[in-house]
């Protein structure tokens, strides 16, 4: 099958390429504590894609002028393996990684609770060891998980999934042929518990009826992946903060 | 590595207090509406030595954007179309804090966005930037330079690339035997635009929502997003911007707003470039 | 025409391929308080050649012990937009503007009083809207209307204008034919109340003796462009140090 | 240009004090014999989109190597065999001072040290890589990423492009007439791997040298020697490492107990990885 | 960004007191004539691996040049003549404040000088560099390490270049039936040099004006003006260095003091050269 | 002869493609004080290897902050020319000068004694001009001689000879076909009065036994160079500490 040609994303029995209905996540595994140095860290498999994330704070600022006087500074890294791609990736950072390395920091921010820590900082590395759709979204959650694994106080935990549209239909979770050949990806990020939106892009091509039904998709996904993340945390730790 | 920006921290409380109380009553401090844009102004043609250019002014903001025409090979997965290049920059000349050196995570995210809405919305026929199938197709730098940055950079951004790209006529091809010729001196066909799209962005202040904020404004707002709009008001990219959170329903008014807006921007551009 | 042949650039009739006489100007065009931000900014168009500039300063320095307890510390960027020359240009900048911006900023430092702003700088960017022949001078008289735009106080306002020769004959103001294909391009940038000379340069192919006819015919164009300068400002400002 | 480290000189004084009362009576802090490596465990195929991955723990010294394929020209002054590139990345997850950015002198120095191991050991048989002699062959690009930082990343990084190299298939090839064809989604050959080779580091600490220093132990050594070795015993590389230095008769000694040490870690490696 | 060295601001007024004073004499404090150059001695052949190399000194100023000749397609524009690169490299072993790194504007700035000086004198007949019209050609790549900063680098760079280029040899060719094959391990042809070009620097201090400045008279210097000339007294470049302004009137006595010095330059480079 | 094809490195009459015998060092030249600027420098030539070395300090270091509290800071640049080598070199730096740089620095700060002079820097330079088997040690003598020539108190002055492997045999002192189509590349640098080894690498193919042959040959080697050394150094100076 050559690349230049568009796969059946949605087959006649109105399934998807890797056998899930519309409105079905793929498999997803999540554990915390997973390094040694870091002061948290965290891997996450969502189907196969793969991130392991790592989280050192918060922590004194160098130099000490670039200190904020109100809040904790954060500092945010998203990358690729140069072998997590089918193509061998270069390691040098792209501009893709840049972007996503943007939205990660804003989308994580609005989650922790800077201003406990000021003229620190909070440095969160995410590496993507495989890479098959949706991994600015698990190296989000990947690093929401560092965060708490760091004991690092939050609004809540973040829970994201993408929607998107494959052969006209409304789709959950994209995998990496729908990715590719879809009409549209949609990622949102949400804190679950506060009804909170951390991040929302979309490309591609969506009506707003289209549009109103993704989203609903996508808040049903979340709360799924919410109360997995849920059970990450309590299995190592009891309790810890939510707001509804 | 992306950093929180060191401005982040100087909320200017009181700012944002006065501007609850004006938007209370329906009004925001510049004057305007809430779902009021500023005047747009655009002028086809400013760099002349562009394939196309425009200089655009959303109240003063100011960007220029211009086209150049470049023959290259396609892309192996798209042997049949032309190639799209996106570049925006955030000149030292539009603000004091900017500085001199490559694009910064700011103007390259604002690239890739614009870039986005171009390509999905397929406001360009890629298509028709062929020359030799497979062979030589027309790589499409668009650049776009920001010289007075007053906020909302963005719409701007957009409505600059679509008109410079319809101030655009290609290169004169002519047939030659069995070969095609290009013709840099003189100009040929237009650029194959399908239709414009245009971004709209919708910020947030308390509970409030207003559109196109300005530079003032962008200061103290808990968030924005930015949507997208074909003129038959398909959604073609969405982004949020910057630190802040909206709730579902709130991103609901968002893209109803956006999509209100976007009916007028359409109608206003397309009465400045004279199309559809 | 190919681009690998050299154009005649003396007609028959003793005129350039644009027409104009050996010793006449471009039409030129300027403007001052063109930006809303810059604390002072310019237009200038030069027959084909178009420069925007823009002065923020004199300000507090950053980081601090970068600055000078004498003066004011200046800082020139030159720099052509992609889409301003034939050929897209690369944004990243080439040695050439490099170059271009150490010769305008000498230039300019020499006609800025800086000691007048010690520990302070006064940062000057210049944008090639299109380059045809001469953007280095437009630039930097663009910066020197911006400069005075901005208040910062001048020994002169600088003006500029390139001489060379082209198939034998001395010429005033090249155009883009005459500064590829002539034989010398000599441009010169003075201060023409105080007789000074900020800038001179030259490449190319000329006797003393033509060297001499060529800066004599430098000096005419560059009284008229000064007077023109004058104008320029006298319709934003009336008066503005002039020292003879 | 290459700078003193700004951490070398908080030389904690205490703690060698007392590692030298320990190593006086045959042991180490860590509980370990001088010449005791930390357990290695391999985990084959760690990441799936490699054509060989191996994440590699010594003891908690972690190291994903991933192996990919491209098809590329040879050099010019090796037409007839396939191209290897070793490249090591400090991950700023590591180690708390580790900064993102480019390489450093230290993830090139071990960079260049790993691949001289590969490439002098004959490990891989580089000519039984070339698809189409003088205009084909493979490059193997082994990129060695450190995950935990906990000291002797050098010899954690050498098992850990072994392994990976051992877990490596080639893609399927295919005789199409004259012509040989890549079928990249199909994997057909092993790697053409000859035998493996292990790199042994050595620290001194006054006049006591241990093996495989742990990330403590790193801070308090006068300096250190890393020797490879093939399973026939040859010596295929030689790196001294930091500050300080050996006598001609300690250099001796290091060569010994290395010697002694990369056997055992080529039995556990053979083990492991079910080779040999 | 162009920014203003932040040594500038430190004047050395008495210095420049004393230095006014002597010049008053007739002399400059080093005990040279205002319009006498240092010593030039000239070693050929320093760099044994360049194609030709000249280690220059002008008084305590050291420079050495070495040419390197490289097989290459020729640009687009020049299909018949050769190629040149000239790259100034101001060595941190030169003088105390030089860093490492890529060059800095004022390397840049020379490299652009000396290139333009060769250029446009037509010092080397570039049309003689063609191996195959429009397809092959010898780019001469001309790389000037400045050793020892003692003062008017420039000048003593334009010495180094030609000298170092008559040192050139190109290497051998041969015709091979329709086809040429260069032997690089053999030389050919000298480098076809029509003439020399010199480059002279003029200071001004005060009203009085002085040719080549070492490092004290540099530190005090108003402005400098460089002019290079062909041995039949055609200019060939000019560049003025530094802040600070001539006369028109001062630039024509420049031209002449110039003029004159650049004879007897050009008349020293001839006889150690053996050339003319 | 094509470079693809090894030639014979040992020749029938037992000796080497430049005529020396197998234990036989290349001839070598030293020359301290050759340049006016620098504190200390130097230039040596090993066979057709040529280097300079310079060396600034010990003198503060900028930005202050980064001064070591209880000794120099060693700053170390190893540098090839870009005529130096027969193809030629790009003058930005390579891997290998990056990795060079670094070895030689710790070879070199294990012989300064820089405990004498805290929070200053010492800045080293070694420029390649003619490379031809052996810069890593000829720089460092060089740099090693430039320091000394600075006056900067070290433990001994190092001394460094690569030995090696070629057709079987174990041979003094590399020439470049050697150091290219040989079985080892062993270079050694030391103290001999203290019989400390500063550097040791090896790439190629020994067994142990080679090997301690190898190193015995380095050592008698060094300490013939380390002699000649001496001789440079008392030419200038009469006396230099010696630890033995």
């Amino acid at each position: 099958m050559s690349q230049n040609q568009k796969p059946k994303l949605i087959l006649e029995n109105g399934l998807r390429t890797d056998g899930r209905k519309p409105d079905e996540l793929r498999p997803m595994k999540m554990e915390i504590g997973v390094l040694k140095n870091a002061d948290g860290s965290s891997i996450i498999e969502v189907g196969n894609t793969k991130i392991i994330a790592a989280v050192y704070g918060p922590k004194e600022i160098h130099p000490r002028h670039l200190a904020l006087p109100g809040r904790a500074t954060i500092r945010v890294r998203y990358h690729m393996m140069p072998f997590s791609t089918d193509e061998r990736k270069s390691p040098s950072p792209s501009r893709r990684e840049i972007e996503i390395s943007k939205v990660i920091r804003e989308a994580l921010e609005s989650s922790i609770l800077v201003e406990q820590f000021p003229r620190s900082s909070i440095d969160v590395f995410m590496e993507v060891i495989q890479a098959d759709a949706g991994t600015r979204l698990a190296s989000l959650m990947a690093a929401s998980l560092a965060v708490v694994d760091a004991g690092i106080p939050v609004k809540d935990i973040i829970a994201a999934v993408a929607v998107g549209k494959a052969d006209g239909v409304i789709v959950l979770d994209l995998n990496e042929p729908e990715d590719m050949w879809g009409e549209a990806d949609l990622p949102v990020a949400m804190m679950p518990s506060i009804n909170q939106v951390n991040l929302i892009q979309m490309n591609g091509n969506l009506t707003p009826e289209e549009f109103k039904q993704a989203i609903d998709l996508a808040s049903r996904g979340i709360q799924t992946i919410y109360n997995m993340e849920k059970e990450t945390l309590k299995s190592k730790y009891i309790e810890f903060k939510e707001e509804s | 590595m992306s950093v929180t920006p060191s401005n982040e921290n100087i909320i200017p409380l009181i700012k944002k207090e006065s501007m609850l109380v004006s938007l209370e009553h329906g009004i925001r401090q510049n004057g305007r509406k809430p779902f009021e844009y500023r005047p747009i102004s655009i002028t086809l043609g400013y760099a002349k030595k562009a394939d196309g250019s425009a200089l655009v002014k959303l109240g003063d903001t100011t960007v220029l954007a211009g086209v150049k025409l470049e023959e290259e090979q396609p892309f192996e997965d798209t042997p049949n179309q032309g190639n799209l290049v996106v570049n925006v920059e955030l000149l030292p000349l539009a603000y004091e804090t900017f500085e001199p050196g490559p694009p910064d995570e700011n103007a390259i995210e604002l690239s890739r966005v614009v870039d986005r809405s171009l390509r999905d919305s397929k406001s360009i026929d890629l298509t028709k930037l062929v020359i030799e199938p497979g062979k030589r197709v027309w790589t499409v730098w668009v650049d776009i330079y920001v010289l007075d940055y007053s906020g909302n950079v963005l719409d701007a951004s957009t409505i600059a690339a679509i008109a410079a790209l319809y101030d655009t006529k290609l290169p004169k091809l002519l047939q030659e035997g069995d070969s095609i010729k290009v013709i840099k001196e003189e100009k040929g066909e237009r650029m194959p635009m399908n239709y414009p799209v245009v971004t709209v962005t919708v910020g947030k202040i308390g509970k409030y929502l207003i559109v196109d904020p300005d530079i003032e404004e962008e200061g103290i707002l808990d968030t924005r997003l930015s949507i997208s709009y074909t003129p038959d008001k398909r959604m073609v990219g969405i982004q949020k911007f910057g630190i802040g959170t909206f709730s579902m329903q709130e991103i609901d008014q968002v893209e109803s707003i956006a999509r209100q807006a976007s009916a007028k921007i359409l109608e206003e551009l397309k009465k400045q470039l004279g199309i559809g």
